[in-house]
Order: structure tokens, then C-alpha cells, then sequence
């Protein structure tokens, strides 16, 4: 068994790096790895509870909005820590915007993965 | 060494690998739209390549996510994404 | 007033939301009180959204495509972005018309109005 | 007099158009223009309340958070419509997450403006 | 018609401006490491220069927000930002 | 584990956040637990960022580069990012170091960990 850590700084809708980050972290968690995201930037905005957009395709990248995505992997066993600053930045009020399970932390969190883990993806 | 190599992040992310007699080059998101000239082993994330209906060049081959996971627990990675 | 609208696209597709939302700008500006003309033009990185290859269900381009032809609306290919990236026009999907550098470029400065996305 | 409207597709963070927005219409309200904004795609994001970015330069972007730039465009007189499409998707909750005078509309709205407005910038 | 061009709509932007004989060209934001080959006459948005310690050449004209905003009152705008 | 980490600030500076946000990621992780040693390398768009004009102040860069002086970490601007722009040597502010296409891309291949802004 590996852990792998992923850095996530891409937002819910302007690039796909989320969903490349869900997908990655989907995999290992199916052949049994460790998973943490630190989510910095704009990936604060990615597990923001209640979002919407009605008549996406079942084939495409909103099936499921990215929160549900990583609300999944939290209930798989996956560590989602947010940076705090990034949070606050972004107005984002944490116990009301997040789902349960999304961690709010700061860098020194991040200093840790990259310590512990057997693997980083930046992303 | 498993480098992935998206489209804004080639321009450092190529000139990388391509010193690398070890590089295996895996394109993803955008970057399966390059066609790098370099002599590492090419592959390209499967499901990026369907939705943007690109037609890989023979040397490209296809790979899942479950293989791109299986390669990095294998060897390092570096992201260029 | 009615106004004559060319709406850009300009980023690839997929992973980013600017073509199927830039697509679905076009149509309601399209559909509003005024029922403005629009032109879309996929110039830049969009030029690949406009390729018949694309999976237009898997990125939201089907219903927004559909609405904007009801509304008269015209979606154009940029020759000179196609150009630039290898693109050709037996790529391009039938729906879109390949427009040369000159027209493309002409019909922006004629527009009333120009959105980009 | 003339009437000036904006269409901002970029967000808080990932550009300065929200910025570029914010100065313009600063001058166009400055010389007695009309202002009208409709923010789409990430635009929605900018005026969220309660955003802070500690310890920031006041010669900078963010020598003011860009909410309360929007707040003293629309204190001066400007219109500020966020997409509801755009809204929803992101999991702002309207009411809680914008201060007052920010309103939810729709594209109709867009529409509008672009056959009222004398010129409209898109950012 | 005064034309607003940024980088990553250079492309598009400046070819449009290129061919109308009333052209006045405005560099914004990272428009302003852009030295556009162009008979029109070019200003660069003062703010973003000096943030930037871009020295602009000698035929690129500084310009306030101010006069922008009033340049496009006087006349239509195209906007590639 | 203490780690070798490279950070690569790759985004033109202003509007975006990167640079600054970049710079604090990277005091932050030097400052951690572990004291992971770090580079940062200003490459593509970055190495405008690392130009002695450029208002750090204005950016919000002046307390992280502080910081991760403070923390030893290094900052290094791409020979081959700044040759493709045209930026000089002479342009690159004194605290930063300009490297060679090969060392850079050495360095990075050599690194245990890699992020990017």
C-alpha cells in the first residue's frame, strides 16, 4: 500500500484538474492506497456544498458536481484538507459551506504530506 | 520516472523529460493535444482524449486512470498539470 | 435595441465551462426581448470545440446548440485559428461554417456588440 | 451621459478582470455615466461577502477585497447582477452570501443590457 | 473603434485591429509585455505597466483608466480581455 | 521525512495569484515540521515575476520572499524561460539566481518533490 498526496490549486469550473484529481484519487483508493488532498487557491471552492447545474450530461465532467465527487472519496477513506487562508479569501464560511469531513487546515499540513507520503501529484 | 504533461505547463514539463533516459511520458487534460518529439515512451489519459475526439498518432498509446495509478505507486512522478 | 452580437469562443473544450456557458449566453442574448442576432465564432483553443470529433453530449453543447438554432443563431469555425493548429475542415462539424481569416475578422468589426467567453 | 455595461467572466483570484471591471466603472461613475455589471461564469464569485486576505500590500490588487470594491461601485450608483444559473452552480446561497444591493438575475438580463447599454466592455 | 487587447486573446484581437484604418490599440493587463507590429497608434493601461516595471518602447503612449473610459464614450470599443 | 522540494511559479504576475501564493507555499513548507529544503523556480510566464522591476510590494511578494530567506530557501530564475521572452540576465532582481536550461530541468528531475503555481 502507497500513500499518495495530491496538491489541488485548479476551481470547480475553470479547469478539469478537480476531476483529474477525483479520478487519480478514485483509483488508488480502489487498489487499497492512502489518500490526502490539500486543496490551496481556487481547489477551496471544489468541495463547497449545494452546488448545481441543471441538464449536465450523465457522460460528461458535472454527472456529478465536484463536491459530490469528493464528498464520495471522504466517505472512502480520503484526507480533504482545506487551506484556511485560501478559505477565507474566498468568503467561504467553512461549518456552513462544507460538507461534513472536509478539513479545514494550514500549510504546515501540506508540509506533512510532502513528508509522509509516498507520492505527490501537484495538480 | 512518469511524467504528466498537460498542455500550459509543456513548454518546462517537455524540456524536463526530455533528458531523462528513464521518462515515460504520460499526456493528460489538454496535453492530449501535443504531439511531443521525444524519444521516452507516449501515453494519453483514455477519457481525455475521447471527449476532445483526438486521434492519437500510432506511437501514442491509451491509459486508463487505474494504469496511470499503478505507474506512479511503481516509479516517481512528476506533474506538469 | 436589436443588436448585432458576435460571441467568442475562445478557450478549448472540456474542463473549463467557457464553451457549452459561452454557448449558453449566446442563446438567451439571442432569446431576449430584443432577439438580438448572434453569431458564434470558435477562434483560438475553441476552434477544437468545433470539430465534428468532439463529444458534444459530454460537454453540455447539445441543448445550448439546439435553442441557439432556434433562434437563428450561427455558429462559424475561424480558418486562420484552424490554420494555426492543424485543424481541417473536413473536421469540422456540419452545423459550423469555416469562415476565412478576413471574414472572421471583418464581421467582428461589424458587430454592434462583442462577447467573449 | 452615456450607459456603460460589463459582462465579467473572471474570478476573484485567477485574473485581474474583476479589477480592470472595478476601474473602469469606477471613472465611467466618476464622470456621471450609467454603470450596469452582469457577472457570469466566476464573475459570480466576486462580490462574495466577508472575503480577507491577511497582511495584503495597499498598493495592490487586494489593497481592498474585490467585494468591497463592488460594494463601492454599487453604493455609488452601479448595477450589479450575478448570474442565477452561475450562482447555483457554484453553492453561493444568494441571500446569506451577498451583501445588499447585489442582485440574482438571469441572461434575459445580459440581453438587456446589450440593447440598452451605449457600449458594453466583456471582461 | 478602440480595440482593449490582453494576452490571451492577442491572437484573435490583433488581427481584427489590424485591418480597420480607425484602430486605436489599448494593452490591459498582460497585454502589456505585448509589442503588437501594427500601424495603429498603441497605449498601454499605466497601472498594469508600472506594477509590472514593463518599460514600454518609445511609441507605446501611457493611459489612465480615465481616458480609456473616455476614449470609449467618444467611440465603439471591442474588447479582447 | 525532510524532502527536497522544488516549487515552480509558472503564471505571469498580477491578476493571478500565484506568484504571492506560490512564494507562501513555499516559506510554508520550508517552515514545517520537517524542514523540507525548497527551490523556487520562476519559469514560462513566472520569470517576469522575478524581474527587479516588477512592484513586489504591489504583488504582495516582499514578506514570503522575507520569510523563505529566513527559512534558506532559494530562488531561481529559468535561463530557457527567460531567453524565449526576452528577458536578461541584467533584468533578473539580485536574490535571484538565473540558471541554465540543464540545471534547471536537472534540478527538477532531482527533486523528491515537485508543485506548481
Amino acid at each position: 500500500m502507497a500513500y499518495i498526496g495530491f496538491l489541488l490549486t485548479g476551481g470547480p469550473f475553470d479547469s478539469e484538474r478537480w476531476r483529474t484529481a477525483y479520478e487519480l484519487g478514485r483509483a488508488a483508493l480502489d487498489r487499497g492506497h492512502e489518500v490526502s488532498y490539500f486543496h490551496y487557491l481556487d481547489g477551496a471552492l471544489v468541495p463547497v456544498a449545494d452546488q448545481t447545474l441543471p441538464g449536465c450530461s450523465d457522460s460528461g465532467l458535472y454527472d456529478e458536481m465536484p463536491t459530490e465527487k469528493f464528498q464520495e472519496l471522504i466517505a472512502d477513506g480520503a484526507e480533504v484538507i482545506c487551506c484556511g487562508l485560501c478559505v477565507d479569501a474566498r468568503g467561504i464560511d467553512a461549518p456552513a459551506d462544507y460538507p461534513e469531513g472536509v478539513e479545514v487546515g494550514l500549510l504546515p499540513d501540506l508540509a506533512d504530506i510532502i513528508g509522509e507520503a509516498d507520492r505527490v501529484v501537484s495538480l | 520516472m512518469l511524467y504528466l504533461i498537460d498542455k500550459p505547463m509543456a513548454e518546462v514539463g517537455l524540456r524536463t523529460a526530455a533528458e531523462d533516459p528513464e521518462a515515460r511520458i504520460v499526456l493528460i487534460q489538454d496535453g492530449v493535444y501535443l504531439a511531443p518529439d521525444v524519444d521516452a515512451p507516449v501515453s494519453a489519459v483514455a477519457r481525455d482524449v475521447d471527449v476532445r475526439g483526438v486521434t492519437l498518432p500510432s506511437d501514442i498509446d491509451r491509459i486508463s486512470y487505474d494504469a496511470v495509478v499503478e505507474s506512479l505507486v511503481e516509479q516517481e512522478v512528476k506533474s506538469f498539470v | 435595441m436589436k443588436r448585432d452580437v458576435v460571441v467568442l469562443l475562445t478557450r478549448a473544450p472540456y474542463g473549463r465551462v467557457h464553451i457549452p456557458e459561452g454557448l449558453r449566453a449566446a442563446r438567451g442574448v439571442a432569446a431576449g426581448f430584443d432577439m438580438h442576432d448572434v453569431t458564434v465564432i470558435f477562434t483560438q483553443d475553441g476552434v477544437y470545440g468545433a470539430r465534428d470529433a468532439v463529444d458534444r453530449e459530454a460537454l453540455n453543447m447539445s441543448g445550448h446548440v439546439a435553442d441557439l438554432a432556434e433562434q437563428d443563431g450561427q455558429m462559424v469555425a475561424d480558418g486562420a485559428a484552424m490554420a494555426e493548429r492543424g485543424v481541417a475542415e473536413r473536421e469540422i462539424a456540419d452545423d459550423v461554417t469555416v469562415w476565412s481569416d478576413d471574414r472572421v475578422t471583418a464581421r467582428i468589426r461589424d458587430a454592434d456588440r462583442t462577447l467573449d467567453f
